[in-house]
């Protein structure tokens, strides 16, 4: 039994390119990989939001109604309820005088448990030192 | 020898980033390294069949199919595929279709990773 | 000239809008270009809303990264996509997408 | 009443320029305009037909349909479509395809044109 | 007899996306633009390459030899063929310490007589001022 | 941690390659990322080549940008494809693409 840890980091805003939604799309899928592995491997993932990236994590997207288009924040749900841990960086939402009230924090509406992380940027160095492979979008 | 998987995100015909990620795969098998090849979002462009060589535009239908020949593994991202239009009927031959899970099935033996994102 | 410029990213990597002096210039922030119109960074808001030029924000796109309409810099009008239309043809001769 | 022009170069599925062009469109024939949709590079991509929509990826397929019907005018550029391996017989029903002199005769008795470049 | 005028800007370096080539091959396009019109209108280009756009210019490019492809270079001498205007901001060449020696200037080996117009900005300004549509890539 | 950072524009839009700390840095210069090799803007090179890391630039993307690898600033090794798999290999254990 082995495991691979991906850490996914995620550092720019969403919707001008599909990546920051592909990050947690692909690691979302982590939940499905046991199909291309022997039993009791397993690849788990861990995505940081950093820099302009924790953009993302404002709360309230209303891109189905505008574009018909998933919104960010529900793919950072639909991690939290795959039990996926996720990181935004605290000094980058201080720097955009962001709070955790801002953020989409919580999957709760939908039964997760699980909540983002906001931790300072050297947790999420320790994060990164810790995986086998980054994965920067 | 070891194994190398890239995964290819961004990916602009006329850019260099597809280029770049096949050009690195042939050096890489070259040197006797297995290689893996994800192709997501627009990358999935390298995976449609029958694009047309002119020299104002990156063609890189051949160079894969060789590379294919020498091991090169290719699978494209069948929804991102299916999004744009790019089916199983139209899909170069020899690439490979799944999800995205095989893109971290792929890394889980991987000795190396280059994902290239950005935009 | 009379001048509609379009910004669509927020990390600009072109410095052509501070070297456009057109006789009248509007400022469309539309995709991620809407965040100069409503985030701060240390405090500071953007420097693109110490331009002279006409500012004007792209509802659907405010909307669409969780940023209320109502909360913007009192300076950035909102408009909609029929708005950003009658800018162009009624206000304005020319676009320039950066 | 005028005539718009508009270009779209960029186009990242998933991003958001192709989806303004067509909202922009859309709203211009509301108000009575002509409105010229040009789209080349990977814009292109707008111009193949069977398109699946899925959520989590921009659907244009439909809306350029409905606008199409309204009077919208859209056209490929032949050569950026040519080397993707979007051809004639995969092209999007009411799409024309032209070469890039299409764009510049658009221009000719355009009111305005807004060029959507950018990267 | 009417002429529309458009101005092609280019403001970003080659080869991350397609755009400057594609505002080359654009631009050269208005050489057939007449089957569109009717007799003796006509559609006419000027390009000008500003801030980062002035690093397309840069002399020599082996775009050919490494990626099999045309290289910026190569379409701006064959605007220069088609007799297009062609200007380079001298400001910008100058903040890069670029000279005439190490940008394309003419097509000459080709036949053509037309050269690149190193200009101060302030010409490219007068020029888009009389452009009647703008295009900036 | 020994990584290796691919840097591929020459107007980056994040922060991060300043604030990834790794007991050991390799900087790969490719596509428009190698002007930062070749460029000077008023008189200064580019402020990566202040970094501490280790510095290459690909051939291939130099010469068809125009940029004679000979001419690049001393800090900067030219390598090539070949040379780029064997660093992944060989001298780095992850690698990040900005």
């Amino acid at each position: 039994m082995a495991t691979t840890k991906l850490g996914f980091i995620v550092q720019r805003p969403g919707y001008k390119s599909e990546n920051p939604k592909l990050a947690l799309t692909h690691a979302i899928a982590s939940q499905s990989v046991e199909i291309y592995l022997d039993d009791e491997d397993e690849v788990t993932c861990d995505v940081a939001f950093i820099g302009d990236g924790v953009l993302n994590c404002i709360k309230d997207q209303k891109a189905v109604e505008n574009y018909q288009l998933n919104s960010t924040e529900s793919h950072i749900k639909m991690a939290l309820l795959c039990d996926l841990n996720i990181f935004v960086c605290k000094e980058d939402l201080d720097k955009y005088g962001l709070t955790e009230n801002d953020i989409v924090l919580d999957a709760n509406e939908m039964g997760g448990d699980l909540e983002v992380k906001v931790v300072p940027y050297e947790e999420i160095t320790k994060m990164m030192e810790e995986m086998k492979h980054l994965l920067f979008f | 020898m070891g194994k190398l998987t890239i995964g290819c995100f961004a990916s602009l015909v006329g850019s260099t980033n597809l280029d770049f990620a096949v050009k690195l795969a042939g050096a890489a098998l070259d040197k006797g390294h297995k290689v893996d090849l994800w192709v997501s979002g627009n990358g999935t462009m390298l995976s449609l069949q029958d694009q047309r060589a002119f020299k104002d535009y990156s063609y890189l239908e051949k160079p894969v199919k060789e590379l294919m020949e020498k091991g090169l593994n290719v699978t494209a991202c069948e929804a991102c595929a299916e999004a744009r239009g790019y089916h199983d009927s139209n899909t170069l031959e020899g690439v490979k279709r799944f999800s995205m899970d095989w893109y971290l099935g792929s890394t889980f033996d991987a000795d190396r990773v280059l994902h290239i994102g950005g935009e | 000239m009379k001048l509609a410029v379009f910004v669509s990213d927020y990390r600009m990597t072109v410095d052509t809008l501070e070297r456009l002096k057109p006789e009248k210039m509007g400022i469309i922030l539309v995709q991620n270009g809407v965040y100069h119109a409503s985030v701060k960074e240390k405090g500071k808001t953007s420097s693109i809303l110490d331009s002279s030029a006409d500012l004007f924000a792209l509802k659907e796109d405010l909307e669409t990264r969780g940023i209320d309409p109502a909360s913007i810099d009192s300076k950035v009008k909102v408009v909609t996509f029929g708005d950003v239309v009658d800018l162009i043809f009624n206000d304005y001769e020319k676009t320039a997408w950066l």
